[in-house]
Parts: structure tokens; C-alpha cells; sequence
């Protein structure tokens, strides 16, 4: 028996997919993906039938339709930063980290993908101009807040006792 | 989605065999199975005056049919505490990943300004078949 | 000793195979022979304010029934000069060490709360046999 | 050139096998082939007051009969941003490089007092046949 050196098979390739199917290699056809939230655990026996898609496990997702093996590992907030958690990781998507009140994030890298959350200045004894956001610290007003009066870059509250130790500044405020 | 970098795949130190091709921009996948995969990007700057960056990232990304988004493998990132004149800064990753017949691997920076690519020994990008 | 880090052996980019398993924080090797070894880890803070290290580490360590202390195999450790506002900082190591079946390996970081857990593509930990 | 660091390989951690030997600062190469080369190099200063260094490199470089100069293989580049009380820092680099037998590996830095010698698990260097 003489065996061809090459056993030329139906060679079926990947390009003649058609749309909406992927080429599966292991299985040697086309199958339909998986719907988003889940994983192709095993590949249709046939272009014809559907995979056994299998939910994505617990603490995994995957946000569209798919022929992979495994979801995605989701991320987690950086509790240890100051973050919090916007939106909890479902099976169709990741995690949300934001900051937690108080704090608003300074970006590390251009998409902000990295952050880490600064404490928002409190502004004492100026009004506020602009209230700190997730995105943005506390924007505080130049002046001094009624009953406060300007030293150096500092306002400070008025005395409420003896005037005299009060410097000029603290006079013409506080009289 | 972060730059990607394009690579010398023939000259000098350069390579590709065992079907292990590069095509547009990427290494692309002969076979599956679990592979080492590893990329340095040496960093350096600062490009223009002002323009500090307070950190540099490097991530090794796989891109496949089977699913219309990248997949981060491997990043590497470093905050700049470097002063204002010249720095360099080198990220190395590497680990071992399964990949699927026909995936591509590529590599991402924050900022393809600050890469150095005066020097093949300086920055690099290869996988092996375990 | 140093803290342990715990890793996931199962979700997403992770996997075991051909005998080596994961278990209590370590990589159970199956078969003795020659392993190339690697970890890294994303070291970020700061955590609470005042609490401001001057370095971080991070060590590969073999633990063995026949002998009664675990053995450093490999170590990165590196002096932190960055501000008080977000620093990023990873710590790649990797070789080829000889191991026996039954050594388990750990990884060890100077300050856990220092250590990036947030996503699997910026610490990790892996071996393969040569 | 550089200085180039000389290894200890046989005790400890270290090991040669396979005919991989080592001698007069060398890796030699007894097949031809595709190897996977690395290495670690902590620095560490400062050394003496006063002489600070802006920058740390390390580079593995190829000395072979077929050519008259070394080859640098892989260059790993650092600046310094550390304050002047001590800083240590490790520099890692591994690739795949193709090499014919008889080819020498060195590793070579650019100051040989900041080397941080001093533990096995801080300063490697070595190489395998995929």
C-alpha cells in the first residue's frame, strides 16, 4: 500500500467563512460565535448546528459576540488608591473604578486608564468657584469668605476676642 | 487605542522562522499552542521642552478573529520621576500565553515619540514556541 | 519571611498545565528538570499619605522538602524617587534555575499593599520546563 | 570598551550543562541554534561621595571568530533620578538571539564599582537552546 506523500484534503479555508461565522480551527469549519457574556466551550459539530456556548464564569465577561475559549479576567478597583466601584464587572462587561467622595483622579497616562485619586482641596475660608467632580479638584475662589480675612495666600477666620493682635489686613476685614 | 510599532524583521539581529511571519506590524501566529512571549522598549526624552510626560506604558496586545477587540497580554508602566533633562528608561515584559493559529501579537507605547529606535539592542519583540 | 502573593491559576490569560499545578500561593513542580522561571510585578502607590517607602522588592523563592528554609532564586529590588502624587513601578525577573519534583515556588514582595492586583496583565508569575 | 563582568558557575544557584561552558568571562556556545539570552544586573551607589552617576547600563554582547569586534546584543539603559543617599536598581534583559558555535557571551556595564555583586539572586546571567 503505498501512502501519498501529501494526502491532499478538502482543503476548506478560513476566507469562506460567510459573514456573521468564524473559521474554527480545531473543528476545521465555520461556526456562529457565542453571544456576548459567554465563551465557546465546545465548537458546532457543523456549520448547520450552534456551539456550546457556556455564561462566562464569575469574575470574568466578555463584551461582544465570540468563538474564544475563555472569557476575560475582569479588572479591580484599587481600594488600597482611594478608588471606587462606578459599575461591578458583569458577564457582557468589565469593571467601573472611579474615586471615592472626597477624592477626584489625577490621570497617569493619556486615556486616563491609570489613575490614582487625590484628596479635593476644602477650600477653607474662600467660597467655592467650581465644587470638586471625579475629574477635577475644587476650584476655590480667590477672595476671602465673609468674616475672613487675607494673610499671604492663606485666609484666615476672623479673631473673635481681643482685635488688637489682628494686623492690618485683619483690621480693615474684621474692624 | 495606544500607537503601535513597526519592526525590522530581516536585517541585522533581526529574524523570523519556523513560519512565525511579521505582516503589518504584527507577528502572526503558525500554530496554536503556548508561546514565550517578550518585547523591551527602551524610552528616552524629553522630545520637545514642556512636553513631560509623568509616565510611560508598553503593552503586548493579541489581536484575533475570533473576537473584534485587542487583548492586552503583558503591560509594562512606569511613572517619570527623571528631571527635566535627558532621560532614557527601559521596559522589558515577557511571559508565556496561548495563542491560536493566525493571532497577532503587537506591541502598543503611550507615546511612539519617546521610543528609541536608533538601536536594534535597545528595543525588541520575538516569541517562541514552547 | 516576606509576604506571599496569591495569584489566579484559572480565569482569563491564566492556565496550568502539563502537571505543574498551583496550590496554598505556589507552583507545584511535577517533574525535576531545568525551568525557566519569571514573575512580574506592578508596584503602585501611594497608599495612605505619610506612608511613603524608599524601595520596593520582589523576590522568586523555592521552598523544598529537603531543607527546612525557602531559597531566594531571584530578586528585583529598586529604590523609589518618586513624588508624593501616583507612582507606577514594575519589577521583571526571570531565569533558568534546576528544580526538583515537589519544589514549590513563591513569589515574595517587600509590602503587599503596595502591589498593582487591579488587572492580570500587570502582575504575573509563570515557569516552563527547558 | 566596557568592563565585563565576570560570573561565578558552579556554586550556589549556578550551573552549566549541555555543554554550554563557561570561561574567561564567557558563555561559549557549543551548537549553533536559536538561544534564549539573558541576564540581571543590580546596581547599586552610592560608591564613593561625589561621584554620581547619571545613568546605569548593561549590555550582552557576542564575541565570535568570524568578526573582529563584539556584537551588542541586547543594551538595557537607565538614568538615574535617585537622591544622593543609596539607590539600587536591577536592569533586566532576555531575547532570542541566533548564535553559531563557538560565539562567546559577555555582559558587559558601564561601571563596574556599582555592580551590586554581593547576592546570586540579584545579578544572573545565562542562556538556553529552544
Amino acid at each position: 500500500l503505498v501512502q501519498p506523500l501529501l494526502r491532499l484534503r478538502r482543503n476548506a479555508n478560513k476566507q469562506a467563512c460567510p459573514a456573521g461565522m468564524n473559521w474554527i480551527e480545531r473543528a476545521g469549519h465555520c461556526c456562529s460565535p457565542c453571544p456576548a457574556g459567554h465563551f465557546m466551550h465546545e465548537p458546532c459539530a457543523s456549520p448547520e448546528n450552534g456551539s456550546v456556548c457556556r455564561t462566562c464564569p464569575a469574575g470574568t465577561f466578555r463584551t461582544q459576540p465570540n468563538t474564544l475559549g475563555e472569557c476575560q479576567a475582569c479588572y479591580e478597583c484599587d481600594q488600597q488608591a482611594f478608588q471606587s466601584v462606578l459599575s461591578n464587572c458583569s458577564a457582557t462587561s468589565n469593571i467601573a473604578c472611579g474615586c471615592e467622595p472626597g477624592r477626584f483622579r489625577v490621570c497617569l497616562d493619556k486615556q486616563c486608564s491609570e489613575f490614582s485619586c487625590q484628596k479635593c482641596q476644602p477650600c477653607t475660608g474662600r467660597l467655592i468657584q467650581r465644587p470638586c467632580s471625579e475629574t477635577e479638584d475644587t476650584l476655590c475662589d480667590s477672595s476671602c469668605q465673609p468674616d475672613f480675612y487675607k494673610e499671604g495666600d492663606e485666609c484666615r477666620p476672623c479673631p473673635t476676642s481681643t482685635v488688637d493682635t489682628c494686623g492690618k489686613e485683619c483690621k480693615q476685614v474684621c474692624g | 487605542h495606544l500607537p503601535i510599532l513597526q519592526w525590522e524583521d530581516k536585517r541585522g539581529l533581526a529574524f523570523t522562522k519556523n513560519n512565525l511571519s511579521y505582516s503589518s506590524n504584527a507577528l502572526v501566529i503558525p500554530v496554536s499552542g503556548d508561546y514565550y512571549v517578550y518585547a523591551q522598549v527602551t524610552f528616552r526624552g524629553p522630545v520637545e521642552s514642556g512636553h513631560k510626560p509623568n509616565s510611560v506604558t508598553e503593552i503586548i496586545t493579541k489581536v484575533t478573529d475570533s473576537y473584534p477587540e485587542p487583548t492586552q497580554l503583558l503591560t509594562g508602566t512606569k511613572t517619570l520621576s527623571e528631571n527635566s533633562n535627558g532621560w532614557f528608561q527601559p521596559i522589558y515584559l515577557g511571559a508565556v500565553v496561548s495563542l491560536e493559529v493566525g493571532d497577532k501579537l503587537m506591541v502598543n507605547v503611550s507615546d511612539i515619540k519617546l521610543v528609541d529606535y536608533t538601536k536594534e539592542h535597545k528595543t525588541f519583540f520575538g516569541a517562541f514556541l514552547l
